[in-house]
Order: C-alpha cells, then structure tokens, then sequence
C-alpha cells in the first residue's frame, strides 16, 4: 500500500510518518510536496505535524490553502483514507475535513509528554487493531491541541461513535493531569462521519518501536492495512 | 485607487473557555489591581489596502476575515475601523 | 581604490570612537592599518569584528593551550562547529553558544534567537541537525523578575526549537543568587553528516558570487555584538530597540534550502551572518581563504526604507545566510531558494586584489587591506589575581558549621535538597520542548546524558552540557577540571564513550584582575582534564562581561560533551529497575563537604574547597563502568553530584515518577565519615549503579583499580528509602521525597504562571 | 465607583520583524487579494475595570499596559475606547 505524505512548508513531522510506514510498516511511503496537485496514486494520505507556516496566524489556518489540499480533499470526498496526525489535524479542521478546531492549551503552554488515552471505538478504520476500550500511551507535543465545538456537534460525535481516542487517566500518573490541554469530553482523535477521515493530537508515527518506548502506535497504521487490503 | 488602514478585531466566540483572558485577569490581580471585573483577549489586525473608497475597502476586509483571518466555528470578527492613507 | 566618506556620515570624533567601544590604542592601530582616517562604515565594521564577542581579544591566547586533536577531530575550532568522525563515514558537527546579554534585555527573543543562531552554526557544515540542548543559569526564583526570565528563555527555547523540528533533548538549569542580574542562556546543537559533505566557510575562486539568502535585513541588533561586550547595566535598557525577532519558520526554510545547496555543489561556501551580521561573515570566510571580496550594499535586501550602509553591514537581522557560490551557478541557486520560498540576491563577489571592499553602488565607502582586519585585531593578556576574598571563603572551615536541630533526621535534610530548584526535577522546563520529535530519542531529558540513535546503525550518541559554577568560584582549576569530568562521567553512565567538548567560556569582565584570574585557571583546568579524559576540545564560544550592578556571575565554563554508544545494547538509565538487584558504589566516599548544594541551600554558605577531583581516576571510573556496561552487568547507572550521594541514591528509587521503587542501604563501612559529608558531601567520580551480578562489576571495578563495594539492594515494592549507617538507620516514604523532587519547580511557577503566560501570549508560536 | 468597558490594542513595535504579519500578507495574496500592503497582527484585549471616571480607568489601564499586558521591548500599545457599563 502507498502511503503519501504532504510536506507543507513548517511541516517537521513528515520525515517521522514517512520512517514509520516504510521502516516500521514496510509499506511504500512518497513525500507530497504543498505546491504539486499529484497524489502520486497514494492510497493514505498522511497530513504530518509541525508547524505549518510557523502556525502563524492560527494553525493550520494557511496550510489549508496549500494547492496539494484540493485533491487531499478531493481524495477524502471520494473515501479515500486521510489521517490528520497534530498540526495535521489542526489542517483537518481548517480545512473543514473534520468538525470543530484546535484552539491554545488551556495551560497556555507547549506540552511535550506521553499521554495515556482509551482508544473508544475500534469499529473504524483506523483501530480495528486494538481492543474495544484499550488503554495506550502515545507521545503528544503541541501548543494547540484543544478540542472544542459546539455542543451539538460535541453529541453528535459521540453519538455517532466518531470519537475514536480520549485522554483516560492512568492510575500510574495520577499525580498527572489526565487530560493535557482541556480539550472538551477529553477528546484526543476522531472522524468524520463517513469514518475516512481520522485527526487526532498524539503521534501515532513516533511509537512504532521498542527501541523509543511503547509502540502503540503501530496497530492504527496496521488496521489500516488490514482494511484497506481486504 | 488609494490606500486604507483598517484595522480588525477578531475574538474568541462568547461561552468559549478563554484561557488568556483569565491568566491575564489572575496576573493583574497578583500585581495587586483590584476591581478587575473580566478580560478577554482577542486578535487585533491592521491592514493597509488599496481600494477605491472606504466600502470597497470593507467589502474586501469582510472577505479577508470569513476566509481566512478568523475561523467561523470558533471566532468572531469586526472591523473596527477605516481610514484612508 | 579611493575611499569617500559618505554625505551625511558623522564625523570621526574622539567621542563616537569611544562610543564604539575602540580604544585609543585599538584605533591607532586602525589607523596605521589604513594608513588614513577611517570612515564612519569603517569605524563601524571595526568595532564589531574587534568587538570581545567576535575577535576573542582576552581569550584567545588562553584557548591556543586548549588540546584539539584527534584521529577522529575532522574539524577542530576555528570553523562555525567541531565535527567528530562516529564510523561508517558518519560524522556529527557540534557546537556551543551564548545569548546571555540579550536574553537579559528580552528573554523569549533572546533565548529563541540564540537557538536560531546554534542551529545555523550546526547546518552551515552541512550537517542536518539532530538535537538541542540549553545551559541556563539564573537568580533565586523568589524573585519575580528572575522567574519572568526564567519562563521567557524557556518559552522562547521551546517554541523555537519545536517549530524548527529538531528535539530539545537536554541540558541543566542552575539557580543561584550570583546570577540574578545576569542570566547565562548557552545553547549547543548537535548534527548529522556524511564525511564526505563536510562544509567548511571558506571563500575561494576568483569571480565567485557572494550571495545573500534568507531573510531580508531590517535595523536589528545593530551593533549587537559590541553590545554583548558591555557590562549589563541601567543603560542597557536604552539600547532595548536592538532586540532581534527570530522567525524559526524561516529557519526550517533556510535549513531545508542550505542542505539541498550544500549537496547541490552549486556553492563553495555558506556561513551564518550571526554576530556582526553581514561583516563578520564576509570577513571571516574571506579572511579563512586568504582572498579579497567586495561588497555592494545597495544590492543587498532590505526590510527598511533608506538603510544605509553602516546599517546593512551592521544589522544582526535573523535567519540570514551568507553564501559562495561556483561562478555561473547564481541562477541553479536561485531555483533551490525559490523552490522554499526565500530570496537569493548576488550582494558581490571574490576578487583577487587582496583587500575586503565595500561599495554602495559606485562609491567605495569601505576598504581595508586584505585579511588584517580580521587578523590584526589586538589580544590582551591582563593581569591576573586571585580575589584574597574568594582565598579566605575557600579556607573556610565548613565542619564547624552547626547543623540544624532538624537535620537530627538526615531525611528531613533530603528533602530539602530535593526541594533545591538547582536539583530539583526539570520536568516544568523540558515538557515544554519537544523531544520526541524525528522519532531518535532513546534517553531523552531528565537522567544523566541523553541519548539520540543514529538511523541506520546500532550507534548512538550520548550528549550531556555540565558545569557547576560554584566549584570554579571556589577553585576555577579545580572546578573546570571536575566540569569535564562530570560531563564524562554522565555520558559514561549512559552507556556512552566521551569523545570531544564544545566549551562556552561564562566570565565577569576580564579587564578585572580577579576575572581574568578565573578565566586563566578554568581554560587551563579544562585542558587537563581533556587531556586526561581523551576528549579534545573542537570549539565553543567566550561570553564576558557578564556582569551587572550586583556583581559578576560565577565564573561558568559550560562543557558540552558528546559521547559515542557503540550498541543500543549498552544504552542505560539512571533509575533503578528491577527488584532485588545489587547496589553498587564505584568510587570512594570521602569527609569533603566544601561548595556544596548542602552548605549552600541549607546553611546559605558558600564557602570550603570543592572536592578534589583525581584525573586518573576520573578516567579510571569511566573505562569501568563503560566495560561493565559492555559486560551486560549493569542495569542502571548514576552519577553522585549536587546533593551527594543521598540525592543520588533518592534519584534512582524516584526519577522515574511513574515507576517508584525503593531501597534498603547500608553505609556501615564509612561510619567513621561525618555523617553529613557522607549522606551529601559531593565527593567526585562516584557512580550508583544497580545490577543482578554485583560480583561481576566489583572485578570490572578492581581492574581498573576503582573502589567499589555493595552498599545496598533495590526493593522495589518497599516504598521506602531506608538507610543505615552503623548503629543508626532513618527511612523516608519514596512517594513523599518523589512529591518533594517533582513539584518544587511546579509549585514555585504556579504562584505566577499566569503573569508569565500572558506576559508571552504574543510570542507564543504553536 | 463605576464599571468600564476598556479596549486596549497591543501590536508589534514598528520596525522590529513582524514575521507573522509578513505570513498573513504572504498568504493573503496567493488567495488573490491584491493591493496588500502591509499586515500586522497583535493582540485586542477587553478589560471590565472598577474606576471612579473615566480618566482613572485610563490611567489604571495604562499602569497594566506598562507592567503587564504589552512586552515593553517589542511592542506598544494604545487605549483604543474606554465606556461606562
Ligand atoms: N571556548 C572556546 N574553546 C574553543 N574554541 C572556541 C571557544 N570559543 C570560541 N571558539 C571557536 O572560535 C570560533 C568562533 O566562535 P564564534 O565567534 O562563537 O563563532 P560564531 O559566533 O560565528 O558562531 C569557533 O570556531 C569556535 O568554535
Ligand atoms: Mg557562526
């Protein structure tokens, strides 16, 4: 399977996604540069983290006008799998991809840690390969990584189980604040309602190895392969 | 043509947790003001623009802000002022 | 040529001379160089390249006796990074650099910006960066404004460093009252390269383009480099305007673009224009290749109207590169820039006639003779004298401090030390830097070295900053040589073999006996001891005039050291891990108790000698350990030093909060030592390792002659600490010294966080 | 004693690098406005304060602006209103 991979300028997170589809997957990976209009026959589109025009402004408010996003777009209308992964997510939104936005952490401050979340529906995607309710630990790192939207939307996305991760406390940090920027319901990834669009703050692509801690990431890029093969 | 200023507020939608406004409210109260009721902490934008009169200048600002400088699902946005140059 | 002032230039006075730092002397020489009176763009262009900061004038001689070499050095001092060879045709470029002065002015741009600066140092050899790391030094936290600087050099190391995308991955904070008006921000980056793309700043070939790329130059810093020669004083809040904007999304452009030049052989050369902007870089890379250049400054591109070209030459705008390229390639270099959406402008070119020229369109307003201007800058050797009050304080006799009644109990005294902001977890300053980011991270911030893989092999580097400003105070030789060592001995104790330093020279004026003294003792301190550890030194920086009305800072000359893992394999952490493991002390305990955190948090002296550091044996517990490790006989390690060996052995059952163990210790044996200087004296070359065959450590430890002995077992479902000592034993709850170690910082921030936040809220990125 | 509603506006002080200005204007022109000068983005602060007149809650403001609210080596700052609730 093919995975591609934009680069927007200020994106730093697409070298990590690109060495953990090939190194860790052993899957195709191709870097997809902002100003092209080709896809490149990718099957994943991958929108890394970083900071896309240096966040300027809002994050990912620029980004979304990059010429590559009318066929990332394009890709998700015809349910062509797309993953928002941090400043990719915070794209997502922008881009109307995905309801609701990613303001400043109610901390006021970057975060940089592992985090403890549930994944909440494994009926998508992107988790088949976890269990329902699972409890895994990937890193975060963001400035602005808190969920908000209205309340409708908020009931709806719960309702319709598009809430896929949510910060959970772990018993072994309890001295933590489980929920690292405010996001509202602890919401930590979701998907739109078609189920192909997943935009979720933590870095799935930095724990696909032993060697770094934890790789709980690597189940989501493997459900992938899983469904999108069969 | 000439060349306006316009400036634009653009603030965080009512009800929103607004994490700056309450730091700011909480730091003047350590630095000791008193009867500091609220704070809110929104963007402040000045432009300067060429435009044929002082509504065209409008008119392409508005565009500006519902496109790109404020985001609907979580901002409102109002011109605050427009002069010309 | 003939040189015409500009119209409008003022006229050179003995005032404006004076203003621009110059000496009488200084600017006679000046003139016997150019044989005439210079213009007002010449008398600037000298001020800066003679500044302290970019010509070295009371250092240099002191760094000629440092040692730099070895098989593996590719690239000693002298160049914009030291570069290492680490097998496979790999390289690493390293390199270490202040921003203290205008940290202290403004401390979010001024930390953000010296990371810029690093970072370019770094990827100018051709090296992509892989790692950060910052040395930071500041005042007590009960002051507010000490805490605004704290959280602003913070905020701004962090934001840059993560929107650039490189990981922050270690580094120290100390505290401590000689630093209050004059905080000391060192930031060192580490990168990656092949051998054969090593880059060096050299400009050759005659009709060879100069080309400026990156940023446009606006009127900031001018004169930043003088600036960071001055003493702080009131009167540097007027120069205030100075200040420089770092834009670390341009920085990702220009890195991804310097590399593609770098590897496109369409340029000979490329050189940060740090301090001194636009001149220091131009002088420098013609000075390095002996050739002459001209340049014209109304070609270069400005961020404001009407610059002239004092200004130009001067202006210490960010994120700007000064590049040489083939002849003919101008438009091939274009391309790359334009493909990350930054501007190339050709701003002149490499002449044969050995001179370095300055042209504004057809007037020549600039010219000296060849390389002397770099070259003939004067160097001072001042007199030097030890201070007859730091003499007295180090005779002090701590013994005969009283204790306090509540150090009755040893535990009570452990948790104030972990409570010291100094040796209290960092957490609240390295949660806000990104580490994990280009997926490398093996040991990240928080334990002895950090450790970063390198993709592709089973190596890894280990990379540590260290410097206990104290220690040098009290003894700069004793005090640099223990600074190398501990360096060495955090590296060792991640599994990592030293191999080179990078140095950043933090003094007080030299011009007084007493700070030159200091100055002279630690570079020859720093070169014993890397000459004893093996790790030549292949560059840094000097920071002087680090002062301010309260006095001058600690004498602080940071090491920098980077160590190579020769397999993940050996790759080992600071915490204990496994129940029932063996606890082993390598090194020998010792009655000293002088210039220790204790005294000093404690008691408030500071006063004493600093422990006596051995050099052999310093090099004798490293090849120890490191064999030990190669052995598969340790599972963790530690190195003993502020706080001692009680905070040492807290640290292992705690650091790691979410996996607390405990303890059970016995200290019998040296029951005739003082207790306090037993529990926290900072003996030197001590190391806490834990393993499941002690037996096999203490004959690796024999071997190479380092004492070693059992001195406890890991419990790790105890909960406890529990330590005894002959007839007396104490135990504190693991949990209550892991509230103590983990929340002192945070505690302290919450009482002003918000005033912080939102003093920042507009340099926030991401 | 009496409510006030103050505006403040806090921007980047002229002639130091706007590097987020620069990227609005930057993008603000490949969405094919034309006729952008310049852009500068600082902040657009609402503070409800107890004064006793308007001219104390000026200068109360202004003593906030001073110590708190703008960075007094980047940017600088006005009292855009000042209205009694
Ligand atoms: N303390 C030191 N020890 C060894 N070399 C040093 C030291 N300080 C500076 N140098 C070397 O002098 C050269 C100039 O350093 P520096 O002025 O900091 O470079 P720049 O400011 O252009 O980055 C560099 O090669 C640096 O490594
Ligand atoms: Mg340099």
């Amino acid at each position: 399977m093919k995975f591609g991979i934009v680069t927007f300028p200020g994106s730093n997170c697409d070298y990590d996604a690109y060495r953990a589809v090939v190194e860790a997957l052993g899957e195709q990976a191709v870097y997809l540069w902002h100003k092209d209009h080709d896809l490149q026959g990718a099957d994943v589109i991958i929108l890394p983290g970083g900071f896309s025009y240096g966040d300027y402004l809002r994050a990912g408010a620029i980004a979304r006008f990059s010429p590559i996003m009318r066929e990332v777009i394009a890709h998700a209308k015809r349910g062509a799998p797309v993953i928002g992964i941090c400043n990719g997510f915070q794209i997502a939104c922008e881009a109307g991809l995905l309801p609701g936005a990613l303001l400043r952490n109610a901390s006021l401050k970057f975060v940089c840690a592992p985090v403890s979340l549930r994944v909440e529906s494994t009926a998508t995607l992107f988790t088949s390969g976890y269990d329902e309710g699972q409890r895994i630990t990937l890193p975060i790192a963001h400035g602005d990584g808190r969920y908000s939207a209205d309340e409708n939307t908020l009931d709806r996305l719960e309702g319709e189980g598009h809430v896929v991760f949510r910060y959970a406390p772990d018993p072994l940090q309890a001295y933590e604040v489980y929920n690292p920027n405010g996001s509202m319901r602890d919401i930590a990834g979701i998907t739109n309602a078609e189920g192909n669009v997943l935009g979720m703050m933590p870095h799935p692509e930095r724990a696909v190895e032993p060697l770094l801690g934890p790789a709980d990431g690597l189940p989501l890029f493997e459900s992938i392969l899983h469904r999108v093969t069969v | 043509m000439s060349v306006f200023r316009v400036a634009v507020h653009v603030v965080p939608r009512r009800g929103l947790l607004d994490p700056q406004g309450k730091a700011v409210a909480d730091a003047l109260h350590t630095l000791g003001f008193a009867g500091i009721h609220s704070v809110h902490v929104g963007r402040h934008l000045v432009l300067e623009v060429d435009a044929r009169d002082e509504s065209e200048a409008r008119t392409q600002t508005d565009r500006m802000c519902a496109q790109l400088l404020a985001n609907p699902v979580t901002e409102d946005f109002e011109i605050a002022s427009v002069s010309r140059q | 040529m003939t040189v015409t002032a500009r119209p409008g230039d003022p006229a050179i006075t003995p005032a404006l001379i004076a203003e621009h730092g110059l000496t009488t002397e200084e600017y006679d020489r000046l003139v016997a160089m150019l044989d005439r009176t210079p213009t007002f763009t010449e008398l600037g262009i000298v001020s800066a390249l003679w500044s302290e900061h970019c010509s070295y004038k009371h250092s240099r001689p002191l760094l000629k006796t440092l040692p730099t070499t070895a098989p593996y050095v590719l690239q000693g001092p002298g160049e914009n990074a030291g570069v290492i060879a680490i097998g496979d045709g790999l390289a690493v470029a390293f390199k270490i650099e202040s921003h203290n002065h205008p940290s202290a002015v403004e401390p979010y741009q001024g930390a953000a910006t010296g990371v810029g600066g690093i970072l370019r140092d770094v990827f100018t050899m051709g090296a992509r960066p892989i790692a950060l790391l910052n040395s930071l030094r500041f005042g007590s936290l009960d002051s507010a404004r000490v805490r605004y600087l704290f959280a602003g050099c913070v905020k701004g190391i962090g934001d840059y460093g993560n929107c650039v995308g490189i990981p922050t991955v270690g580094g120290e904070v100390v505290f401590d009252p000689a630093y209050e008006g004059n905080p000391i921000v060192n930031a060192m980056c580490v990168g990656l390269l092949k051998e054969e793309e090593l880059m060096r700043a050299v400009a050759e070939g005659v009709g060879n383009p100069i080309i400026a790329v990156g940023a446009r130059t606006g009127r900031d810093g001018i004169h930043g480099a003088s600036f960071a020669s001055e003493d702080l004083s009131e009167a540097s809040d007027a120069k205030r305007p100075r200040v420089q904007v770092g834009d670390p999304f341009t920085e990702k452009l220009l890195l991804e673009a310097s590399l593609e030049l770098i590897h496109s052989g369409h340029i000979v050369a490329i050189q940060d224009m740090g301090a001194a902007g636009l001149t220091s870089s131009s002088a420098e890379m013609a000075a390095r290749g002996d050739v002459g250049v001209v340049i014209d400054t109304l070609k270069v591109p400005a961020r404001e109207e009407g610059m002239t070209p004092y200004e130009l030459l001067l202006s210490e705008s960010q994120e700007r590169m000064l590049v040489v390229a083939k002849k003919g390639r101008e438009e091939q270099v274009r391309a790359i820039l334009e493909k990350w959406d930054l501007t190339a402008a050709v701003i002149g070119e490499v002449i044969a006639e050995p001179v370095y020229r300055v042209v504004e369109g057809d007037r020549v307003v600039a010219e000296f003779p060849g390389i002397r201007l770099v070259t003939d800058c004067p160097t001072y050797e001042p007199e030097a004298r030890e201070s007859s009050d730091i003499q007295r304080r180090r005779a002090e006799h701590v013994h005969a401090v009283a204790e306090r009644e509540e150090e009755a109990d040893p535990m009570w005294t452990l948790e104030q030390l972990l409570q010291s902001p100094t040796i209290a977890s960092k957490r609240w300053v390295f949660q806000q830097y990104d580490h994990t980011v280009r997926t490398s991270t093996v040991v990240g911030p928080g334990g002895d070295a950090a450790v970063v893989r390198i993709r592709g092999t089973d190596r890894a580097v280990a990379l540590t900053t260290d410097c206990n400003g104290r220690y040098v105070y009290l003894d700069p030789r004793e005090g640099a040589r223990i600074a190398v060592a501990e360096a060495a001995r955090n590296i060792a104790c991640s599994g990592g073999r030293p191999m080179a330093i990078t140095n950043n020279l933090n003094f007080g004026n030299p011009k007084r006996p007493e700070v030159y003294y200091q100055l002279r003792e630690a570079v020859a301190g720093m070169a014993e001891a890397c000459n004893a550890l093996g790790t030549p030194v292949t560059g840094g920086n000097v920071s002087l005039y680090n002062e301010s009305p309260t006095g001058a800072v600690y004498p602080t000359p940071v090491i920098g050291m980077v160590g190579l893992v020769e397999s993940h394999a050996h790759i080992t952490r600071a915490p204990f891990a496994a129940d029932g493991d063996s606890i082993v002390l390598l090194g020998e305990n010792t009655d000293e108790l002088g210039a220790s955190e204790y005294l000093c948090h404690l008691h408030g002296i500071v006063a004493g000698a600093p422990p006596r550091c051995d050099l052999t044996a310093a090099r004798a517990v490293v090849d120890a350990l490191l064999v030990a490790i190669a052995d598969g006989a340790v599972r963790s390690a530690h190195d003993c030093a502020d706080g001692g060996l009680a905070v040492a052995l807290a640290e292992c059952v705690m650091m790691d909060r979410a996996h607390l163990t405990g303890a059970e210790i016995d200290l019998s044996a040296w029951a005739s030592l003082p207790l306090r200087a037993l529990l926290f004296g900072e003996a030197q070359n001590r190391i806490v390792v834990s393993t499941p065959d002690p037996a096999a450590v203490i004959a690796t430890a024999r071997r190479f002659g380092v004492p070693s002995a059992v001195i406890g077992f890991v419990r790790a479902t105890l909960g406890q600490l529990q330590v005894r000592v002959g007839e007396r034993h104490w135990s504190a709850p693991v949990f209550r010294l892991a509230d103590a170690y983990h929340e002192a910082i945070p505690r302290i921030m919450q009482r002003s966080a918000s005033a912080q936040d939102v003093a920042l809220v507009s340099d926030s990125v991401g």
